[in-house]
């Protein structure tokens, strides 16, 4: 009795409140930190299996890994850096957040996104435990029929990604009525920050295309535990329509992974440049014209699967005109910050570095479009180089510009811009040097998803692999930066970086409900340097409005 | 001042279009051209390596340009000066990517109706993969080998299938690739324009042996191609060809066939190994059990599974025969 | 709700009117089909049928008549590119 | 920019203000995230059924499918019905007919449930062929949703005998009903595709 009442008066004691991100709780902040930092726990994971993978290509023969090993390994590199990492890290952007840039108290159903946070930790361990029972090893893609002839981790594997998408669309189904019914007053849609913009597109990709790779994964499970025949030659199935499903979702999937990540240097780049944004409607219908078309271009991962030859040409040209709206955030980015006032902090060299690299990454998607030459490079090291430009060189590097632009508002800390110079330069050299001599090796031959190969590769290769294991140096400065300032770093401003957007219009970190009181919008997000709306200087905290 | 900044203009249109010039025409990154359609292929490369380059130095230039003279001088705290869009520019940035896009388009559509129209004189090759090895067929010929010949300059229609999983057929050689899939067959057209051996790799994630499914396309002249052809018929009686042929050498490593395979046990001295094996089994029995019904013994350490059940049927009895009798030596 | 409330017995009638119609297309789409006619006849009247009855259940049993004209948006666009897709994946 | 604070009402919506509730929003993006899904299980169901015809359709009972499609009509009806009850203040009738919707959801997982047994009789299984694997993944994933429908109407239906929903707050009910004639809708298209075409 006496031990129960003492158990009570404990339990009613309030806890630390750093206990809270290690248990369920509806607050959006809270929510948004649980996903960046369990997400970025399998950042590490899937980078720890880069280095297996470059390890073992750092000299031709099969050496560290054998066949069924490497394919693993490499399997669960991809499917844990798409799926644990990037989708649900921008996720995570997006809510901790979109509910400041619109000026909300929480999101529109709390608990549907703590619900989604928390189908994320079991699935990435589903995942990874799947490595006891004969990991996945049909690659992230798991073509048909050789996913239906791995092991029993193959299924866990497909249970653990359909458990991330159905997270994946509880949130975009959250952030869609966010923004749709809870923004502040007079937060026109032509208002809206960009991020929030990316965050819209990014969700209608999700909610469309995401259940049809569900339903997909379903058959292949099925295939494998329940003798459907979907995808089995012998019954009657058609591997190929595997290939549909997937890349109806997976190839939307890389401007899921894109799209936020536009958003997040769209920010950056007006509040380090002090000039508004150029081209703001422009920059925000591009992202929906991305999202639209990247609707429309899924076979074109499918020119050397034989598709009927005549649809090849439309596939060619939607996916070839993806270029344009594409062109226009670059070519927008570059008068943003034309004439501006450059400040080089940590963010604005990560922004920097993404159109740099994401560049290169589109540019070598024209290649990839044009189907004679993809039938050349099709599934080499061509394509493993675009990619990584694309999505490590592009989302990765917006995620950090994000993870340093808002650390101070997430945190109330300021971090370290020395460490954070340092990480960016390992980061950008590191980058290029591991996926530049990828496109090479790619054109004279080298297949992707290989442990072995001919020993003419050997010295791109190892440049690649020198590269890569930068890469993975790269996070230590960032690892301890981010801790360290964290406990110890300098107290941060509510707006230490003078920005216009209503994030900022609050405390560091901002109170429970966001907001003293609601802010009233009667501007755009991006007015700096015009007379009437001048910058909030820096407030101490705890500010709402001015 | 406005002099010079139009010189810097002029400048760097200059080394962006010698940039881009360079870049179209003496950067070679493919391999060998190895087919005719290789060398259209290469056309259409090197274009789109000219116009990307051009976009890449203007783009990149601008960032670097950007960086070194927008910086913020020293306690300078203003904003600059707000210019939120430009009508005319970002129609001009909208309308030429898309002219160029158009372009691009039609002449890549150009290039692969040129580079898929049927041939006349075309010959037939029949192109099955398995895990992990590829096999050529000669319909007209009625020869099945795991070597593949052509003879130069005739045009060749492969028609590609698998037996188990996805592969695929790609010989960069050529710059053509096409899936192997099971349950449909697809079509692939090149004709060879060099002598010479080229590698054929399977570019397609097949298992763990993917990375050794690689073969040779031996292209020569055509009197060369028709006695390997005629030799051929007769069917292998070398036991190393077999071994290759047949496929054994992508799983398998044997220095006497010069293979180095890791997916299946290495059979160098397999001849005095295989009679301690399997208590009462000689070695002959072994061995021949080993390649008719792989599933019966597992060397441990290896899966079960991965090695073709069909030996028994696609060996003529001499040539099993021949096969254990060079195995049996090791 | 934010509907604003009508009278009642034109709106049961009107769910019952709906209904009814949709039992007689049901009706209709049986005796057809007992029928034995082409394919090439029938199959295009059984995919206009269908339609018919789903779009009188999501606007009048769902409301979208009524409802503010995003609710249509949002279930509209997805089955047209169901459409799309379920189309090309049987050509691909 | 500046951002004056206000004395407007604190949880103003923005959304509100079109006349959008939240939870309708959110339920009707659900749907159409539903209606992908099962787009995905139709495309493969249409595949096959185009590109790879077998003679077992021939074994489906479209007379016992038909009666079971008029079921399901009508207890969209019964729905529809009860959502009208509640808007003009008469629970009771909301009740009544909630409970006529779960009898005839169950009805129609009873028809179901007669066909896939019979149709097992005649050797069609998830096994038997990619005819047998795609009808019975697309209409039982389809029953699947009716059975949650079910429950949903069950856990309506008790909290409306509790009294949780007025003649001004119904919306528990207009969502369970938005998502039990989309299963309807669903159930429309199948039944054309998969038994009439």
């Amino acid at each position: 009795m006496e031990r129960m009442r003492s158990l009570a008066a404990r339990l009613r004691r309030p806890a630390p409140s750093w206990l809270r991100y290690f248990r369920w709780n509806t607050d959006h902040k809270v929510i948004g930190v649980q996903y960046i930092v369990t997400t970025f726990f399998f950042f590490l994971v899937g980078g720890s299996l880069a280095m297996l993978v470059r390890s073992e290509l750092l000299q031709p023969g099969v050496d560290l890994l054998n066949g069924t090993e490497y394919n693993r390994v490499m399997t669960n590199h991809g499917s844990v850096m798409l799926f644990l990492w990037i989708i649900p890290v921008l996720a995570g952007f997006g809510n901790y957040i979109v509910p400041l840039m619109i000026g909300a108290r929480d999101m529109a159903f709390p608990r549907l996104n703590a619900l989604g946070y928390w189908l994320i930790p079991p699935a990435g361990l589903l995942m990874l435990a799947s490595f006891f029972v004969g990991a996945a090893e049909a690659g992230w893609t798991a073509y048909v029929p050789l996913s239906i002839r791995a092991p029993d981790g193959q299924t866990l594997w497909a249970v653990s990604v359909i458990l991330l998408g159905t997270s994946s669309i509880m949130s975009a189904v959250n952030f869609l009525t966010t923004i749709v019914t809870m923004r502040a007053e007079g937060l026109t849609i032509w208002r809206l920050p960009l991020f929030v913009w990316g965050i819209v597109a990014t969700s209608v990709l999700s909610l469309t295309a995401t259940p049809v790779l569900t339903a997909g994964l379903i058959l292949v499970a099925l295939d494998r535990v329940a003798g459907t025949q979907f995808f089995l030659v012998a019954g009657g199935g058609d591997p190929v329509l595997w290939q549909n499903l997937f890349w109806f979702y997976s190839h939307p999937a890389v401007y899921i992974m894109v799209l936020p990540a536009m958003g997040i240097i769209s920010e950056v780049f007006p509040v380090f440049s002090r000039k508004p944004i150029f081209g703001y409607r422009m920059i925000a219908l591009s992202s929906m014209a991305i999202a639209v078309l990247g609707l429309t271009v899924w076979a074109h991962h499918m020119f050397t699967s034989g598709m009927d030859p005549r649809l090849r040409v439309p596939y060619m040209v939607s996916s070839m005109v993806i270029a344009v709206p594409t062109g226009v955030k670059i070519f927008s980015w570059l008068a943003t910050i034309w004439n501006g006032k450059l400040r080089f902090n940590t963010p604005m060299l990560f922004a920097m570095g993404f159109i740099s690299q994401f560049l290169i990454g589109g540019l070598t998607g024209i290649f990839l479009a044009a189907i004679p030459i993809d039938l050349h490079v099709h599934d080499t090291y061509f394509v493993v180089a675009h990619l990584h430009f694309v999505l490590f060189g592009g989302s990765v590097s917006a995620v950090y510009a994000g993870l340093y632009y808002w650390y101070p508002k997430i945190t109330g800390r300021m971090y370290d811009e020395r460490l954070g110079h340092t990480h960016f330069w390992m980061n950008f050299v590191g980058t290029n040097l591991a996926y530049l001599p990828m496109f090479l090796v790619g054109l004279l031959g080298m297949p992707r998803r290989v442990a072995d190969y001919d020993p003419s590769f050997t010295t791109l290769n190892q440049l690649a692999s020198i590269g890569g294991f930068l890469l993975g140096a790269s996070v230590l400065p960032f690892l301890w930066n981010a801790i360290i300032s964290w406990l110890r770093g300098p107290v941060a401003d509510a707006n230490p970086w003078r920005a216009l957007t209503l994030e900022w219009q609050t405390s560091s970190p901002p109170p429970e409900n966001n907001f003293e009181r609601l802010p009233v919008v009667t501007h755009g997000p991006y007015d700096y340097g015009e007379a009437a709306p001048r910058s909030p200087e820096p407030v101490p905290s705890p500010a709402a409005g001015e | 001042m406005k002099e010079r900044s139009l010189l810097l203009v002029i400048f760097a249109a200059l080394v962006l279009t010698v940039g881009g010039y360079l870049a179209a025409t003496q950067l070679h990154l493919m391999p060998v051209q190895g087919s005719t359609r290789a060398v259209e292929v290469d056309r259409l490369f090197q274009l789109l390596l000219g116009i990307t380059a051009f976009i890449f130095l203007l783009v990149e230039g601008a960032l670097l340009y950007a960086a070194l003279r927008f910086r913020r001088k020293p306690g300078d705290e203003a904003d600059a000066a707000p210019v939120h869009g430009n009508n005319a520019l970002e129609i001009l940035w909208t309308i030429i990517p898309a002219a160029v896009v158009v372009f691009v388009g039609v002449y890549s559509v150009q290039v692969l109706q040129d580079i898929e129209r049927p041939q006349d004189n075309t010959m037939v090759v029949e192109v099955v993969g398995r895990q992990f090895s590829w096999e050529f067929r000669y319909p007209a010929d009625d020869v099945t080998t795991g070597e593949l010949h052509l003879p130069v300059g005739r045009p060749v229609l492969f028609q590609i299938s698998s037996e188990d999983v996805i592969h695929s057929f790609w010989v960069p050689a050529f710059r053509a690739k096409r899936d192997a899939t099971p349950g449909q067959v697809s079509e692939l057209r090149i004709t060879p324009s060099e002598v010479g051996r080229f590698p054929v790799r399977c570019a397609e994630l097949c298992g763990p042996g993917h990375a050794g499914m690689i073969t040779e396309v031996v292209v020569e002249e055509p009197d060369v191609f028709a006695a390997w052809l005629a030799e051929t018929k007769a069917g292998p009686t070398d036991p190393a060809a077999i071994f290759t042929q047949f496929g054994c050498a992508a799983c398998h490593t044997l220095a006497a066939a010069g293979s180095n395979g890791l997916v299946g046990p290495a059979l160098d001295g397999i001849g005095t190994r295989a009679a301690e094996r399997e208590p009462g089994v000689s070695a002959q029995d072994y061995i021949v059990q080993s390649i008719t019904d792989p599933g019966a013994y597992v060397v441990p350490g290896f899966a079960d599974g991965l090695m073709p059940r069909d030996f028994k049927s696609r060996l003529s009895d001499d040539q099993l025969r021949i096969l254990v009798e060079f195995l049996l030596a090791q | 709700m934010q509907t604003p409330p009508r009278t009642m017995s034109r709106r049961t009638l009107g769910y019952g009117a709906v209904f009814l119609l949709l039992a007689v297309i049901t009706g209709i789409e049986l005796a057809l089909n007992s029928l034995n006619l082409a394919d090439a006849v029938v199959d295009p009247l059984f995919l206009v049928l269908s339609l018919g009855k789903a779009t009188l259940v999501a606007a009048f049993f769902m409301h979208l008549r009524q409802d503010n004209r995003f609710y249509t948006v949002i279930f509209v666009l997805p089955v047209l590119l169901l459409v799309v897709f379920a189309l090309l994946t049987i050509v691909i | 920019m500046t951002y004056p604070a206000t004395h407007h009402e604190d949880h103003f919506r923005a959304g509100h203000a079109l006349g959008l509730d939240h939870l309708k929003v959110g339920m009707w993006l659900f749907l159409g995230s539903e209606v992908m899904f099962f787009g995905g299980l139709l495309a493969a169901f249409l595949h096959y059924k185009v590109n790879n015809p077998t003679p077992e359709a021939g074994l489906l009972d479209v007379g016992l499918v038909g009666v079971n499609t008029f079921v399901l009509l009508t207890s969209s009806f019964t729905v529809v019905s009860g959502l009208a009850g509640i808007q003009r203040g008469d629970p009771a009738a909301m009740n009544l007919y909630l409970l006529a919707t779960i009898g005839l959801g169950v009805a129609f997982l009873g028809g179901q449930v007669y066909e896939f047994v019979s149709l097992f009789r005649h050797g069609i299984t998830l096994s038997s062929s990619v005819f047998g694997s795609s009808f019975f993944t697309l209409t039982g994933f389809h029953g699947l949703h009716v059975l949650v429908g079910i429950l949903w109407a069950a856990s309506t239906f008790l909290r409306g005998m509790r009294g949780s929903y007025t003649r001004e707050n119904h919306i528990g009910v207009e969502l369970f009903g938005l998502y039990w004639h989309f299963v309807d809708i669903v159930w429309i298209v199948l039944f054309t595709i998969i038994y009439l075409i």
